[in-house]
């Protein structure tokens, strides 16, 4: 970036030059403060240009969605990431400095393509741990192949994003919302339920998860009495709850994020609907259950990988994210990023500062611990996760579904007497 | 070669504001980190009040009068060392390649808002229309540069079904119709799946006439194709707006927009200058589309919200309705702005919409008041 | 009264209940000034809003040279060649002088897509025509306007924006001329200039039918050939301009006395 | 099964249609006396809901008292705030632009909403997150003409309702009214009679922007929930109400509330997809501006020539 320096200095010959006494004057006395304002000018250029370089700090991006609806699974991602670097950089026996570069995607396709162009082709930054929004990574993946950089997905859940190409950088660290929805379904058609009326939103996200797990749910037996697709902006889901109430189902299925997530469940009490809610990843957050309240209460949702409380790595995850003060939670994906994070930073460790040798080294993970349990890259780049965790909400926590007292039969999912 | 030299000479200043505002763009385009930012802000702020407390603008406006050749090489050189220095930060061509296209777009939206007086509160719907066509037809073998003109056309063909409402309706009541056209669209592309419903469709590099847009350009990054091509496309477009306004047609839409019934009352026909506008505008709005489409490589419908509509329309306001001069700085604001903003992180969106606030209570009228129309080079010199 | 201009017959126009103009009849001889007078209300400016096309007509028909014109929208009724200027004045401000005169002639300007774009140096050519016309026009009425061509209406002052306004609805060289309260917002000084620009408008064009809405009577005076005065909708006097400012109904009318 | 539920909607439709008109009658107010498009309208009304959040918290923390009370004080709270910011910003930001072309007053309160949507989404303890809102109202069942209606459904209905009309009261009978009616019609004459025009326009836009914080705290009511982007199709919803009802018409505003709410009602019942229920209630409002060009209520403001 210091090659202005021949520019400038043509430039200021040019000034030189000008010292010789030419005709037209008016403007002389303009011209000397504009050659002195151009030379500071071009000295500030200098500054500007070679300050922004900073030699010994090895730099890793973190894409998400920092501004919008769901920023907070965003931030917490960035938080997580953020943890990783601080940690590794506090850790002596690594070689190099990190240095994180977050970007903000809006979780908006053509920002993240934005954004990424804006990684991958700073040649500085190694490596990203990239989008929580799938139909970005299903628009990005292209960017990060063009540029080879390697690219681990650390909240996207689409199929498509590692199974729709054959690109090397590509890697996922969390599962799809194929595994999610199949022990999803086969879990609770087990627990005896046998109805479902299903609301998902009509982003990819709530789409998919409405074909994936109507797909699991024929093959266990169960009978979808209906489906409402909903737009991710909407406010009131009276009237396709008043639907769903005369349908009289078992379970309600959502597909879809926290936001209308807690929505939807505040209004089914409204109109007195008796039935479970059973979400997916997307309610996994504090935040559900504090825009929820008590109506929480019962909720069951799926996420791939172990959970971080139930294993040792992830009760550090958990305990140092505490003592940094970060303004908000991880969230349900923050574990995720952080574990995406570990294995940039020890692709990096082990290979050294060189886009093509991390790729070939993430493409050899196999049974790498993290946070989120053992990680192993199939050849798509794809996390086989061998385990899906159950929740339910006790007592305004997610417990994990073996270790609430739902699964002891002390409490019971069905309400007896909803009012 | 003696005579060029004298005359460079006597442009000296105006040569100079235009190369350092080039390179100080260029530098902008840059910067990463905050301290740079800051540092490179208060530098060009300093040197936008020196230059402008010398009056050198005036300089360069009276450069750009007086010797429209000279002038016109002189920013095509600017020009041409931007894109040298720049030739391998594939972001920053990235970057300059969308403030084309966007500009483009407001070109469109200058015809219909600025000229016309025609809302059009739906311009990324007619952005996405242009961008789709080209994603279904590129997938179909068909040649890249007839597809970029499908989606010009499939965008004023779309517009068309709106025609009689806009017409009908005029102020705040034709914006509702827009509004509405903008927000129905991106759900009506999310439900159906047979435009790749929500997770949008992919589309191949552009390739035209052998010339491939995906492979690297003398050394440089493979966007400087989509720059140049984009570059090409916005001089084009907006000759034909500036022609446009300087000729019959540009008077006809500026009486109609001032006043309809005493234009009424001379015999011009309303609607279908309005129709002419609208359709017009589309057809730019839909080239643009296609192209921004194919140098993404990937369009979904969440690009083309009603929000996104406002950013388009937000350019236009803050260049000053009416002005293709003015549409130019102003996209490369908004557009590159927030990217720019980006090491606040999260903290962006809420200074850029603080800052746009700022300037228009600054300069209630945009950066740049449309000016009195000239027909021809020389107007009203006696 | 075949032959005459302009020629209205039982022209009725109603805004919801209420009757602006009811049963008018009047008409135009080529070459003629007619006034048309009446107090706030009566239904001067309703009248030539109606024959322009802006207002529909809800019963009645008129004629241009014995051509029914009747319904006709405002475009075909401008193309037939009647022209007005307005009450509260309608030029575009932000335009320059030249810009607003040819808004007056537009029906005379090559609109094709690609001649404006593409040929510029005929369209050139056009414009400098058309210059030549404008400022020939304009220094009829003031020869210190030809200066200001190139300058923005909003600089002018009142009596040049009329005068302005009259050039736009003149440019067409049309038969009839329609002139709403021309004084409106002028000196004395600048109303008698404007009555000699009447003069002029008049011996330039001999053919040229004239109706002017006023409120200064020694305008109507002093202009006139025929007046038509106006109460509630209704005609309730017709005659020279002695007649029919002795009519007691006429005093009535603009006294309010009963 | 679908008439089985048809009190369901019934209510719900008409919550809405109330909700949903309060926004629009905002929108015609500011049209009405300044000719403009204040589009951070809706997120005027989610910090009102903040607002009252805010309020219920301290309280509840600090003194005990009755839910009524509470509802009185966190309601008035929130309608003062944005009171107060509503004037600040006519003030601030609509006023100077009074001079440019109104599309631009259109954009910096286009900006506003954005920044008042960023600072509560950061600035409001996790304020990305939805918020929960306090259950305030009574949640048991009365029957009226055989319909099963929740207690607080009605309340919010009826306070709505009373709202509204108390604002149309305020208009046509009060000085301040009158005074906001005299504007409208004509700024000048209004000027020239000796009316305080920027008094009358602050008071125009604390009026609107105190009644949107109320429907802001009905919304939270009703819902039990809040977030800082609920605002934004609120906000749509209501110009869209205004515009078709015809602006400057406050019984248009109403009319073109409850319309909205009904389109989608009956798109939510009729349609297979929910979610095309908005597609629907679009396409119906195209078609109903290319019937009626100025809204179903005319604009009494006549172009004169």
């Amino acid at each position: 970036m210091c090659n202005f320096g021949s520019i400038d200095n043509k430039a200021r010959s040019a000034y030189a030059d000008r010292d010789s006494p030419v005709k037209m004057t008016p403007f002389v006395g303009g011209e000397n403060m504009l050659n002195r304002g151009f030379l500071i000018f071009s000295f500030c250029l200098l500054v500007v240009g070679c300050s922004s370089e900073d030699g010994s700090a090895v730099k890793i991006g973190f894409i998400g969605p920092l501004t919008g609806g769901v920023s907070a699974n965003g931030i917490g991602g960035r938080n997580s990431v953020d943890l990783a670097i601080k940690l590794a950089n506090a850790d002596v026996t690594k070689q190099y400095k990190y240095q994180l570069v977050a970007l903000d995607d809006e979780c908006k396709p053509n920002i993240g393509i934005q954004v990424a162009t804006k990684a991958a082709a700073d040649s500085s930054i190694l490596g990203a741990v990239a989008h929580y929004c799938s139909a970005v990574a299903v628009g990005t993946v292209d960017v990060f192949h063009k540029f080879a950089m390697p690219m681990i997905v650390w909240g996207a859940v689409l199929p498509k994003i590692t199974y729709g190409n054959d690109y090397p950088e590509v890697h996922r660290v969390n599962g799809t919302m194929i595994n999610q929805n199949d022990v999803a379904a086969k879990f609770m058609v087990d627990l005896g339920y046998k109805t479902w009326a299903i609301i998902h939103d009509t982003t990819d996200y709530g789409k998919g998860h409405d074909k994936y797990f109507t797909e699991s749910l024929e093959k266990y037996g169960g009978i979808v009495l209906g489906r409402f697709g909903v737009t991710a902006d909407q406010q009131d889901f009276n009237a396709e709850l008043t639907k769903i109430k005369a349908l009289e189902p078992d379970v309600i299925y959502f597909g879809g994020i926290t936001p209308i997530g807690v929505r939807v469940r505040t209004q089914m009490d409204r109109l007195n609907i008796p039935a479970i809610f059973q979400g997916t990843s997307g309610i996994i957050s504090d935040a559900y259950i504090e825009g929820a309240g008590t109506l929480a209460e019962g909720t069951l949702a799926f996420r791939e990988g172990d959970s971080a409380e139930r294993l040792p790595g992830g009760k550090m995850f958990l305990a140092e994210y505490d003592r940094n003060n970060y303004s908000s939670p991880p969230e349900a994906y923050g574990p995720f990023a952080f574990a995406a994070a570990n294995l940039l930073i020890d692709a990096i460790e082990s290979e050294g500062p060189d886009r093509k040798k991390i790729t070939s080294y993430l493409n050899k993970v196999r049974n790498y611990n993290s946070v989120i349990g053992k990680i192993t890259f199939d050849e798509n780049g794809q996390n086989m996760v061998p385990l899906i965790t159950r929740f339910v909400v006790q007592d305004g926590k997610w417990k994990i579904w073996e270790m609430s007292e739902y699964a002891d039969n002390i409490r019971s999912l069905n309400r007896q007497n909803p009012k | 070669m003696r005579n060029v030299i004298l005359r460079v000479k006597e442009r000296f200043v105006s040569i100079s504001v235009i190369f350092v505002t080039a390179i100080f763009l260029t530098v902008f385009l840059l910067v990463e980190d905050e301290l740079s930012f800051t540092v490179l802000m208060l530098v060009g702020g300093g040197l936008f009040y020196f230059v402008k407390r010398r009056d050198c603008f005036k300089e360069v406006i009276v450069f750009a009068r007086q010797s429209r050749y000279g002038f016109l090489i002189c920013i095509f050189l600017a020009l041409l060392t931007v894109l040298i220095i720049l030739r391998n930060e594939h972001f920053a061509l990235f970057m300059i390649a969308s403030v084309a296209l966007y500009s483009t777009v407001c070109f469109g939206l200058t015809i219909q808002l600025g000229y016309a007086g025609l809302t059009n509160f739906a311009g990324a719907a007619f952005f996405g229309v242009g961008g789709y066509a080209i994603a279904v037809l590129s997938s179909e073998n068909f040649p890249d540069i007839l597809s970029v003109l499908t989606g010009g056309f499939m965008a004023a063909l779309v517009g068309s079904v709106l025609i009689l409402p806009i017409l009908r309706t005029r102020g705040h009541y034709a914006a509702l119709v827009t509004i509405a056209f903008a927000l129905l669209f991106k759900t009506f592309l999310e439900l159906n799946d047979t435009l790749g419903g929500p997770q949008g469709l992919k589309i191949s590099s552009m390739n035209m006439f052998g010339w491939d847009f995906g492979k690297s350009f003398f050394g440089g990054s493979f966007y400087l194709n989509y720059v140049l091509f984009s570059l090409l496309v916005m001089v084009s477009i907006f000759t034909l707006t500036r022609l446009l306004e300087k000729s019959w047609i540009g008077l006809h839409w500026d009486a109609l927009r001032i006043d309809e019934i005493s234009s009424a009352s001379f015999g011009i026909n309303i609607s279908s200058w309005k129709i002419l506008a609208f359709t017009l505008g589309n057809f730019f709005i839909g080239l643009s589309g296609a192209l921004y489409a194919k140098m993404l490589g990937h369009i979904a419908p969440t690009n083309f919200t009603f929000g996104d509509s406002l950013i388009l329309i937000s350019i236009v306001i803050l260049g000053g309705i009416g002005n293709p001069w003015g549409v130019i700085p102003a996209a490369f604001l908004i557009i590159v702005l927030p990217e720019k903003l980006q090491f606040i992180q999260e903290y962006r969106l809420l200074l850029f919409a603080l800052l746009v606030i700022l300037v228009l209570l600054y300069r209630p009228d945009g950066l740049f008041k449309k000016a009195l129309r000239s027909f021809y080079r020389g107007w009203g010199k006696v | 009264m075949g032959n005459s201009l302009l020629n209205s017959q039982g022209l009725t126009v109603k805004f919801g209940g209420l009757t602006a103009l009811s049963d008018l009849n009047f008409s135009l001889e080529k070459g003629e000034l007619l006034g048309l007078i009446g107090p706030n209300g009566s239904g001067k400016t309703t009248c030539f809003n109606t024959i322009t096309g802006i207002y529909r007509q809800a019963a009645g028909t008129t004629s241009l040279l014995g051509k029914d014109i009747t319904g006709f929208t405002p475009q075909q009724i401008y193309k037939c060649g009647i022209t007005r200027t307005f009450q509260r004045l309608r030029l575009a401000v932000a335009l320059s002088v030249f810009d607003n005169l040819l808004i007056g002639d537009s029906s005379s300007l090559n609109t094709n897509l690609f001649f404006n774009l593409f040929q510029r140096s005929k369209l050139k050519q056009e414009i400098e025509k058309k210059i030549n016309k404008v400022k020939k026009i304009i220094s009829v009425f003031n020869p210190a306007l030809v200066d200001k061509l190139y300058e923005p209406v909003s600089k002018l002052s009142m009596i040049d924006r009329r005068r302005i306004e009259v050039c736009r609805a003149l440019i067409s060289d049309p038969k009839v001329l329609l002139l709403d309260e021309p004084s409106a917002g002028m000196t004395q000084e600048e109303t008698r200039d404007f009555m000699n620009d009447l003069h002029e408008i008049k011996t330039k064009s001999p053919d040229l039918g004239i109706i002017l809405i006023e409120h200064e009577m020694n305008v109507i005076e002093s202009v006139t050939d025929r007046c038509i005065v106006l109460s509630y909708g209704k005609k309730i006097s017709e005659g020279s301009f002695k007649d029919v400012s002795r009519n007691p109904s006429v005093r009535t009318a603009y006294l309010g006395e009963d | 099964m679908l008439l089985g539920s048809l009190d369901q909607y019934l209510i719900n439709g008409l919550v809405l249609g109330v909700i949903y008109a309060m926004v629009a009658v905002g929108f015609t107010l500011f049209f009405g006396v300044l000719n403009v498009i204040k589009f951070s309208h809706g997120d005027v009304l989610m910090a009102g809901a903040f607002a009252a959040l805010i309020a219920y918290i301290s309280l509840q923390n600090f003194v005990s008292i009755s839910i009524w009370m509470m509802v009185v004080i966190t309601t008035t709270f929130a309608f003062a705030a944005m009171a107060l910011f509503g004037a600040i910003v006519a003030r601030f930001l609509v006023l100077p632009l009074r001079g440019a072309p109104p599309l631009n007053t259109l954009l910096i309160t286009l900006m506003l909403g954005l920044a008042v949507r960023e600072a509560v989404r950061l600035f409001y303890p996790n304020g990305s997150n939805p918020k929960p809102f306090p259950k305030l109202l009574p949640d048991t069942d009365i029957f009226i003409f055989g319909l099963e209606i929740r207690h607080d459904s009605l309340i919010i209905i009826f306070g709505g309702l009373a709202a509204i009309c108390f604002l149309h009261l305020l208009i046509k009978k009060t000085r301040l009214g009158l005074s906001i009616q005299a504007v409208a019609q004509d700024s000048e004459t209004a000027r020239l009679m000796g009316i305080n025009f920027q008094k009358i326009v602050l008071g125009t836009f604390a009026l609107g922007s105190g009644l949107a914080a109320l429907a802001g705290v009905l919304n939270g009511l009703y819902y039990n929930e809040i977030n800082f982007s609920m605002g934004l199709l609120l906000g749509v919803v209501g110009f869209s109400s205004a515009v078709v009802g015809g602006l400057g018409s406050i019984l248009g505003a109403i009319i073109g509330g409850f319309l909205f709410a009904l389109l989608q009602t009956i798109g939510a019942i009729w349609f297979e997809v929910p979610a095309y229920k908005d597609v629907f209630a679009f396409v119906v409002i195209i078609a109903v501006m290319a019937w009626r060009p100025t809204g179903l209520l005319a604009e009494t403001k006549s172009d004169r020539v």
